[in-house]
């Protein structure tokens, strides 16, 4: 999120520069120069870039930056380059170097100017260099990595002035690593370059080590020493962060198979129902998601962030109700044939998928990541995912939710008198029927939920849930069946076991080996994980 | 009254729906426009559509009741490369014609199997050969699910890098089983080997399911186009309609074709699409066109042939010439393979592959590689005299290596 | 007396569930031949003492010998069984799908060996005895019938034909009379005193006018010890036994 | 007052009752006897709602409820303690006894003090599981556990099984103050014959799915009702 | 003797359908063979192939049924046992091929050439000859099985427990084969036969025989486990189903009676898979994939379980079902066969054999037998 709002800022800002600094080079100097951006080639674009480079004038960062962001279009009638956004059928021009309205154009007046990732590289560092010095510190935080990656020598004037000026330290820090990236990728002196050197070291991440390495191999002898040492030192940062990194992923596939068991923890766990339509209604939730973007992107595009908290509620009924129906038109028929309901949920979930194909066809649908779900960052060499942050979280809200309806409330404690003894809970007044259709809903409606999270990282399509129902039991019958706990243990315990495995032996071989140990676990507990002892289990 | 029945054989539930569903649609589309037209020799065509659910036995159990049971003239149909394997023996028994459309790895050619979709000389080489020569690779991840086609190419590729000077600590290769969802440490992994100092890209044969998860975790660790480019060959625009691409742009795939393709048949024949599925948004991609090729290729050798009967067809197909949909001509050359333009696209914002490259010619269909050891003296041609699918140019004797 | 004349010999047997002590080093002997009863609260283990025997809880500590020599601890359920130790658990279970010939004639003293099993089938004798059984129990109109169709008192007979089948060493008998009427009850004691002497019976009951009647020597089991031993008219009089199980 | 008319039980093609009528007054405790097998726990289970009856009528406090679900009629004050305890084996002692507040509204919901006082046990038992109480102490929280939902109509089902004498004699005090009270009829199943013929007012014995004697503590000749209990 | 013990397990129910299978065993190849291309008598290879793979398939269920309606040990990855059976007899017909595969070579299967494969692996060798096949089609599953089961029933899982790692095996499998490395074709599995015991795999006449071998075989093992059901085995594995603790308090060692009809019905699952192969001329690891499993656990819920003949009429049915409703309902077929199965469960609920037993007492609500409520949780 931050990163695209950064950006967004430095683009207002650099918008707003013209203004600021009137330029010393009129923009009737510069008019020539952007002409060149649409002369055609991915080459002469490039040219023209550099040209426009070389002039240092700020004004021409909102040019590049409308290049970048595929705004600039070429007039075919006279082979003007102007920004041209969407508008109505066609679209609106603007002058890039001074913003001024040229009318509309329709669709085929213009052409687009294309770029390729060799000018985006270009570009990002012709940024960098140019935004140096912005009065925004992110912007010029920004700027300094931009060059940190390009090792643009050009931008070492620039950035020796802009370091003379900075006052703020993290840009202080990001323009210096950025000095000492130019400086070791060129022809310093050694000098500087082992200075550089120490400065990467600091850095300590994967870049700084790409850098080392380079220098390593590269460099003078001095050099080259000192570049050893401080990859020796990176490198056993680098392990260290790994193994934390890999702890992180554990936990975080661990969040993924808890959510996708946890209904299945209800509806199978507790209410020993086979339910072989589990995955569908994580699907269901899933599409719920999609039509509520759907409608925020038809209705109300501005609040798209919020999508998601909508489909929360809409998945989780959605499903939930899709479950009620279920359990008052099948299950309920099934109580005490336990097996039967294996048939019956294998049947439903085949119709569930079809239908699903027949409504939104057999494609992906797109469901968008809100900007706060989005990207990633570092937390020391840590790199941690918003949306995979914000799953893990989701995941142990709804754990605790669960948990907390199922051993506090009076709803809970009839959902488990009902399971264990439908009939006696009856006669006690209990009114299982409402009961059972509530619980199955309640498991139903959680799958809902997992569907939202899923919906982020996975593919929407028909085929979404056939993905998680095999996990999904395997998680909950590892966990002890029957124990919310369990569960929760059983998915850590299995994405971290799976984790760790993955980076010796490769994601298949690393899955069969979590299956065996499945199954080898299972012998030295055949109730699971949680298991229920004593008489009352066995009576 | 009297018609000429052609066999469509896509899974239309299953793992495979998602993909091969489409082909149906566009399969019934062309037989609509010709019907339109008048049909073949006279006669309508009348589709008969099966679903073989994504089970590769029943694929051959389809097969064999749409060409001795519905008694069809020619089937278009499966996506993977086991399915094709499952129906080979069918249509070579039965005498049968098979229309094959999607990329796959070579290493084969039946009589009876005329592959539309790009054998890996038609896709992966000179998608390698970009991005070396214009993005300065050096260092190269093969990933891909673990199955025979990305095995192949990558073995395939493999060869042809260290051919071309690239060291083993440069190529790092990597499967993942079939819908692989968690990408989160092989992600981190490519990031940390492309953080050697060289310019480094990913390969990927990943197909189908695991795309998107793929997709989506390299766009939420930031790992851009520009640092390191991940070219695709199973990613096309149907894939990409389910994924933000905002976060993707500038990462690339390989194929004979790309909706973005300016030309006037395109524009004609996705303006034909999206009306016959009634809606505006419907994408098209590289299989459909082969489809497309191919169902024309059929129907100019059946009116060549006069007949749709098998041997005939099958002999008038080679040499015949359709437009493809990027302005020009594919040709069915002796070995049951196409010509074809190669293409590598970048990916846009709107879900759409720009091209970036294009081969100034055709290339024409390599099915047994020149870079595998065993099949590098094979050739393979269905004309008359040789008539052989694995001639053995050091040995002159058809069979493979013989013996 | 050595313990190798004894048919079982328990010593020092504790067990306990998550803290809790369900017998607490009980001890105990009983002859080849012997009828002993017991009695106890609800809860003083005496249940658990038969699970204890029958190998389907373990100990924590003690000693459990079975004829003096074989250590009964440390086998599984069948071997126990193999060795002649047969019970009749306090809830009825029977398996309710097979009929109550079935029943029974699973129960039926024969080699239980899968392959043996596998190529078994009934001779005269098994079959009168059988025959004989339903007789004892009163269940020879519902012989065809599921077991699982049975009300609860005719389940309580099947189980004691199942045991009466087994023709065991040692029989363990957990509340045999619970859900009888008074006539059924005298008969039942009548029953388990004649298998006395040709085998040793161990009875809990609560049914003190069963007890009596059975006449036998009586072991009190309080919190998973023996709180008394001796005649069922001692142990009446024993005021600690009045206290915490008798009542007034 | 609980009012059986004619009842029919089928248990598939087998008939377990044949037109059985009782009648259950408040205020009173009505014996029922009979020999294993003979229908008694059937015509319980009719009349808490459990099986549904194949004739006849079953009314209570004046309404019909032949049609109710059991949970309908734990509302209207029926309140049940089956043969074989039906413990929730996996809810521990305390949610036992909670089940009971479903029929109550929230103000009543409490567990009365005579459920501990009866069954002092099952209060240093609060946390452990049903399941895992030995026979006797089950019985004892069955019986509890039908005391919370505060019964109007009490049935129980050879509630004496498996509980020690103390307990048993306990037991019939806690019947015998419970009909005192004057606000509930019960309905007794027992084989323990002195025990019945402690406490009951009004007699029934069943044969073979009928009711062949019924009638007031008085007039009826103890002879008589065990020529049906012997064998 | 052995006759008497085959023979007591047949009842009426048994006659039929042995009879069905005699017939069978002679009109197909009759019909097949005997008759004009365009006599309306004829059979197609084409259906004649199907008629065998539903064959293969009850062979399938009827393994099933007998641990899991008879021993109640709910088997999800029975697939396992018959894809196995499968690879060992794809396995012979692939070294069948000999020199006439893609690339001509006589010692190595095509897919190891293509994948550089300079030598045949060990656990190839052999399969050249027909006889060690045949052993090991029942052998490697036996054997599995007795592995696995020894382990698992020893350590006393069961229910749900045991049926989802019985599931993670299968699935384990899967992915193990799937696995080019592990030199069984990866995903493309083994196909392209030529010929089996000399004849040509193709030819009418040899499918036809496959046909009848497949009618043989389930005769066979309809009656061992008609014989093995019947028996006082029998009697204690139902009793193991309804109440095991129980019967191990009466004596038996209730792991070895498990283990028995476990392996055995693994092995009878071995040869249903090593049938199915040559008739439907392919095996790839999707056929270990859990759905598979799940679906021969329908047949016999379909068919009714703990019936044997229902297993049978259940995998025809199912799998005629969907032959017939993939080609005629191509877009809708998944409703049609979803749907069979919901109302089979809430209008059969003893399968469709059990139909007859429902209509003559016509009280389904009031099973003589209810089931108890510990049930719940188990399988
Ligand atoms: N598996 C178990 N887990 C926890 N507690 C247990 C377990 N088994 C027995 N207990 C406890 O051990 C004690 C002894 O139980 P046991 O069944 O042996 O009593 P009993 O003497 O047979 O009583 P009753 O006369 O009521 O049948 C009881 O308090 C019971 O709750
Ligand atoms: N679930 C059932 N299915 C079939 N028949 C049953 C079932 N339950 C009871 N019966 C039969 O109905 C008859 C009456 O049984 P019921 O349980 O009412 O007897 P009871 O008088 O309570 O006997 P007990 O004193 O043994 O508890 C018996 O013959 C019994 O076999
Ligand atoms: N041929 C393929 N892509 O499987
Ligand atoms: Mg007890
Ligand atoms: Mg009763």
């Amino acid at each position: 999120m931050h990163r695209a709002f950064c950006w967004l800022l430095a683009a207002f800002l650099a918008l707003a520069a013209p203004s600021a600094f009137s330029a010393d080079l009129g923009a009737a100097d510069l008019a020539p120069l952007v002409r060149g951006l649409g002369a055609g080639s991915y080459a002469e674009t490039e040219k023209a870039i550099a040209g426009l480079a070389e002039t240092g004038d700020p004004a021409v960062v909102p040019v590049i930056e409308a290049l970048q962001a595929g705004d600039l279009h070429v007039r075919k009638a006279d082979g003007a380059v102007v920004v041209a956004k969407r508008a109505g059928n066609g679209y609106a021009l603007t002058d890039p170097l001074t913003g001024a309205a040229l009318g509309e154009a329709d669709r085929n007046a213009v052409e687009k100017i294309r770029i390729n990732n060799a000018l985006r590289r270009t570009i990002s560092a012709t940024l960098g260099a140019l935004t140096l010095m912005s009065p925004d510190a992110n912007t010029r935080r920004q700027a300094a990595e931009a060059v940190f990656k390009s090792r643009d020598a050009n931008a070492l004037d620039a950035l020796n002035t802009a370091l003379g000026k900075e006052t703020d330290e993290r840009v202080r820090r990001a323009m210096t690593q950025a000095r000492a990236s130019v400086l070791l990728a060129g022809d310093a002196p050694d000098a500087d370059k082992i200075v550089a050197v120490a400065v990467l070291q600091e850095r300590g991440d994967q870049d700084a080590r790409a850098l080392l390495n380079g220098a390593a191999n590269t460099g003078s002898d001095a050099v080259k020493d000192a570049a050893t040492k401080a990859i020796a030192s990176v490198e056993q940062r680098l392990a260290l962060w790994g193994a934390a990194q890999n702890l992180w992923y554990g936990l975080s596939l661990g969040s993924v198979l808890l959510l996708a068991a946890i209904g299945l923890a209800v509806t199978f766990g507790v209410m020993g129902v086979i339910n072989m339509a589990h995955g569908e209604m994580v699907m269901i939730g899933a599409y719920a998601t999609f039509l509520v973007q759907e409608a925020f992107r038809q209705w109300a595009p501005g609040l798209f962030d919020f999508s998601i908290l909508v489909a929360l509620p809409v998945a989780f009924l959605v499903s939930g109700a899709v479950g009620v129906a279920i359990e008052r038109s099948v299950i309920r028929w099934l109580y005490g044939r336990p097996l039967e309901t294996l048939l019956a949920t294998w049947g439903l979930s085949l119709a569930l998928q079809q239908a699903v194909r027949s409504i939104f066809g057999p494609t992906n649908r797109e469901v968008g990541a809100p900007s706060w779900m989005s990207g990633a960052f570092e937390l020391g060499g840590l790199t941690i995912t918003y949306g995979r942050l914000w799953i893990v979280v989701f995941a142990f809200l709804v754990f605790g939710a669960l948990l907390v309806a199922l051993r506090k409330t009076w709803f809970g404690l009839s959902i488990r008198a009902v399971t264990q003894n439908r009939s006696m809970a009856n006669a006690m007044g209990i009114r299982t029927a409402r009961v059972d259709a509530l619980t199955f809903g309640l498991g139903s409606g959680i799958a809902g939920l997992a569907g939202v999270a899923l919906s982020q990282i996975d593919n929407v399509s028909p085929n979404l849930g056939q993905g998680y129902i095999i996990d999904s039991f395997m998680v909950v019958v590892f966990g002890g069946v029957g124990n919310l706990w369990g569960t929760l243990v059983g998915a850590l315990a299995l994405g971290g076991v799976n984790k760790f495995l993955e980076p010796y032996a490769g994601a298949v071989l690393g899955k069969i080996l979590v299956l065996i140990f499945i199954i080898l676990f299972i012998q030295r507990r055949p109730r699971g994980l949680f298991a229920l002892k004593g008489r009352a289990v066995e009576a | 009254q009297d018609t000429i029945k052609v066999g469509i054989l896509h899974s239309l539930s299953g793992t495979m729906a998602i993909s091969e569903t489409t082909l149906k649609d566009v399969m019934l589309m062309l037989i609509e426009e010709q019907n339109k037209k008048g049909g073949v020799l006279g006669k309508k065509l009348e589709p008969v559509v099966v679903d073989p659910a994504s089970n590769w036995p029943l694929f051959a159990e389809k097969a064999r009741e749409l060409v001795s049971k519905d008694k069809v003239a020619a089937v278009f149909g499966c996506w993977t490369s086991v399915s094709r394997k499952s129906v080979l023996p069918v249509f070579e028994e039965l005498n049968s014609v098979l229309f094959y459309p999607v990329q796959y790895e070579g290493e084969e050619s039946s009589r009876n199997v005329f592959y539309t979709g790009a054998a890996p000389n038609q896709q992966a080489i000179p998608a390698v050969d970009y991005l070396a020569e214009k993005e300065g690779v050096q260092r190269w991840v093969l990933a891909g699910t673990d199955y025979v086609y990305p095995r192949t190419t990558n073995k395939i590729l493999e060869t042809y890098l260290k051919s071309k000077g690239v060291k083993s600590e440069d190529i790092m290769i990597n499967y993942t089983p079939f819908g692989h969802a968690d990408w989160q440490n092989i992600v981190a992994d490519i990031k940390k080997f492309g953080s050697a100092g060289k310019k480094t890209a990913v390969v990927s044969t990943i197909n189908g399911d695991a795309n998107v998860p793929f997709y989506k975790e390299l766009g939420n660790q930031g790992v851009k186009a520009q640092d390191i480019p991940v070219v695709a060959f199973s990613v096309g625009e149907e894939e990409l309609a389910g994924i933000d691409t905002k976060p993707l742009v500038g990462h690339l795939a390989a194929w004979n074709y790309f909706m973005s393709v300016d030309t006037p048949e395109n524009g004609d024949f996705i303006k034909k699409w999206q009306a016959y599925t009634k809606n505006d948004k419907r994408v098209t991609n590289d299989p459909m066109e082969a489809h497309y090729i191919g169902f024309n290729m059929w129907v100019k050798a059946v009116e060549k042939a006069g007949t749709t009967d098998s041997n005939a067809v099958i002999d008038s197909l080679v040499g015949v010439a359709v437009p493809n949909l990027t302005g020009g001509y594919s040709a069915m050359l002796p070995n049951h393979h196409i010509t074809k333009p190669v293409l590598i696209g970048e990916v846009q914002e709107n879900g759409q592959f720009e091209t970036v490259s294009k081969t100034p010619g055709l290339v024409a269909g390599d099915e047994w590689s020149d870079f595998l050891p065993d099949s590098k003296d094979l050739i393979s041609d269905w004309r008359a005299p040789m008539s052989c699918g694995n001639f053995n140019v050091k040995t002159g004797k058809c069979g493979g290596k013989g013996s | 007396m050595s313990t190798e004349d004894t048919l079982l010999y328990l010593d020092g047997v504790s067990v306990s569930f998550d803290g809790f002590r369900a017998l607490n080093s009980l001890s105990l002997v009983i002859e080849p031949g012997e009828m002993r009863a017991i009695i106890g609260p609800n809860g003083a283990g005496k249940t658990t003492m038969m699970d204890v025997i029958t190998g389907k809880t373990r100990p924590d500590t003690g000693t459990i010998l079975f004829e003096g020599r074989t250590d009964l601890t440390s086998l599984r359920e069948p071997a126990i069984a193999n060795l002649g130790i047969g019970r009749k658990f306090q809830r009825p279970t029977v398996f309710e799908m097979h009929t109550v010939w079935d029943n029974l004639e699973l129960s039926l003293k024969a080699p239980r060996r899968p392959l043996k099993t596998l190529t078994y089938s009934a001779t005269r004798e098994d079959r009168a005895r059988i025959e004989e059984i339903l007789d004892i129990t009163r269940l020879s109109p519902r012989r065809d019938r599921p077991a699982g169709s049975l009300s609860h008192g005719e389940k309580q007979w099947l189980e004691i034909g199942m045991l009466l089948a087994q023709d065991p060493k040692l029989l363990l008998v957990d509340e045999p009379v619970a859900g009888m009427t008074d006539a059924e009850t005298e008969q039942t004691a009548h029953l388990l005193k004649d298998i006395a002497g040709k085998h040793s019976v161990i009875v809990v009951e609560h049914d003190m006018v069963f007890v009596r009647e059975l006449g036998v020597k009586v072991t009190v089991l309080h919190e998973g010890s023996v709180l008394a031993e001796g005649s069922l008219d001692t142990v009446s009089a024993n005021k600690q036994v009045i206290d915490v199980y008798l009542g007034r | 007052m609980l009012d059986v008319r004619s009842v029919d039980l089928h248990y598939g093609a087998a008939q377990a009752l044949r037109g059985v009528s009782l009648t259950a007054e408040v205020g009173k405790v009505t014996c029922l006897l009979g020999r294993n097998g003979v229908g008694k726990s059937s015509l319980l289970r009719a009349i808490v709602g459990l099986k549904p009856v194949t004739g006849g009528t079953i009314a209570w406090d004046g309404g019909d409820i032949t049609k109710l679900a059991p949970s309908e009629r734990a509302r209207r004050g029926i309140a049940y303690v089956p043969q074989g305890r039906e413990i929730f084996p996996l809810l521990t002692v305390r949610e036992n006894l909670l089940t009971g507040y479903a029929p109550l509204k929230r103000a009543d919901r409490s567990i009365p003090d005579e459920v501990f006082e009866l069954f002092p046990v099952l209060k240093s038992m609060l946390d452990r599981r049903g399941g895992d109480l030995s026979g006797g102490q089950q019985q004892q929280l069955a019986i509890g556990r039908a005391l919370v939902t505060r019964p109007r109509l009490l049935v129980l089902d050879e509630p004496t099984e498996g509980i020690q004498p103390s307990i048993i004699k306990d037991i019939g005090r806690a019947i015998a103050y419970l009909r005192d009270k004057g606000t509930m009829a019960i309905l007794l199943v027992e084989q323990y014959f002195e025990f019945a013929r402690d406490l009951a007012d009004d007699w029934a014995v069943m044969e073979r799915g009928e009711v062949m004697l019924a009638g007031s503590r008085d007039g009826l000749e103890e002879s008589e009702v065990r020529r049906y209990l012997t064998v | 003797m052995l006759t008497r013990f085959f023979l007591m397990g047949l009842d009426k129910k048994a006659g039929v359908l042995l009879a069905v299978l005699a017939v069978l065993a002679v009109a197909v190849p009759v019909m097949a063979l005997g008759t004009a291309p365009d006599s309306p008598w004829h059979l197609s290879t084409h259906t004649v192939a199907l008629l065998g793979k539903y064959l293969c398939f009850a062979l399938l269920a009827l393994s099933l049924d007998l641990v899991w309606g008879f021993v109640g040990i709910l088997s999800l990855g029975h697939a396992a046992f018959f894809t196995l059976g499968g690879y060992a007899m794809g396995m012979y017909l692939m070294r069948q091929i000999g020199s006439r595969g893609m690339y001509g070579n006589a010692d190595l299967p095509d897919f190891m050439v293509f994948l550089n494969w300079t030598e045949l692996p060990w656990y190839w060798h052999g399969f050249d000859q027909f006889w060690f096949a045949a052993i090991m089609v029942m052998l490697v599953p036996g054997l599995l099985a007795f592995a696995f089961g020894w382990f698992a029933f020893r350590s006393r899982v069961t229910g749900v427990y045991l049926s989802i790692i019985t599931q993670a095996l299968t699935f384990a499998l899967m992915l193990a084969f799937f696995r080019n490395d592990m030199g069984f074709g990866g995903n493309n599995g083994l196909t392209d036969f030529k010929e089996i015991l000399g004849f040509d795999i193709q030819s009418a006449s040899t499918r036809v025989g496959l046909f009848v071998a497949t009618v043989v075989a389930l005769a066979a093992g309809y009656i061992l486990a008609s014989a093995v059901v019947a028996s006082k085995l029998g009697k204690v594995l139902i009793a193991v189903r309804d109440a095991e603790s129980r019967v191990r308090f009466l004596g038996y060692e209730t792991d070895r009676y498990k283990l028995f009809a476990w392996t055995l019905s693994a092995c009878m699952a071995g040869v249903a898979g090593a049938l199915y192969v040559p008739q439907v001329g392919i095996i790839n690891p999707s056929e270990f994939s859990p759905a598979s499993s799940i679906e021969a656990v329908i047949w016999v819920a379909v068919g009714g379980r703990g019936t044997l003949a229902g297993p049978v009429l259940g995998a025809v049915l199912v799998n005629f079902g969907k032959s017939y409703f993939t080609a005629a309902l191509p877009e809708f077929w998944l409703f049609a066969l979803g749907g069979l199965f919901v109302l089979v469960t809430l209008f059969l609920p003893k399968g469709i054999l059990g139909l007859a037993a429902q209509l003559r007492d016509r009280l389904p609500a009031r099973a003589t037998v209810t089931a108890k409520p510990v049930d719940q949780k188990g399988v």
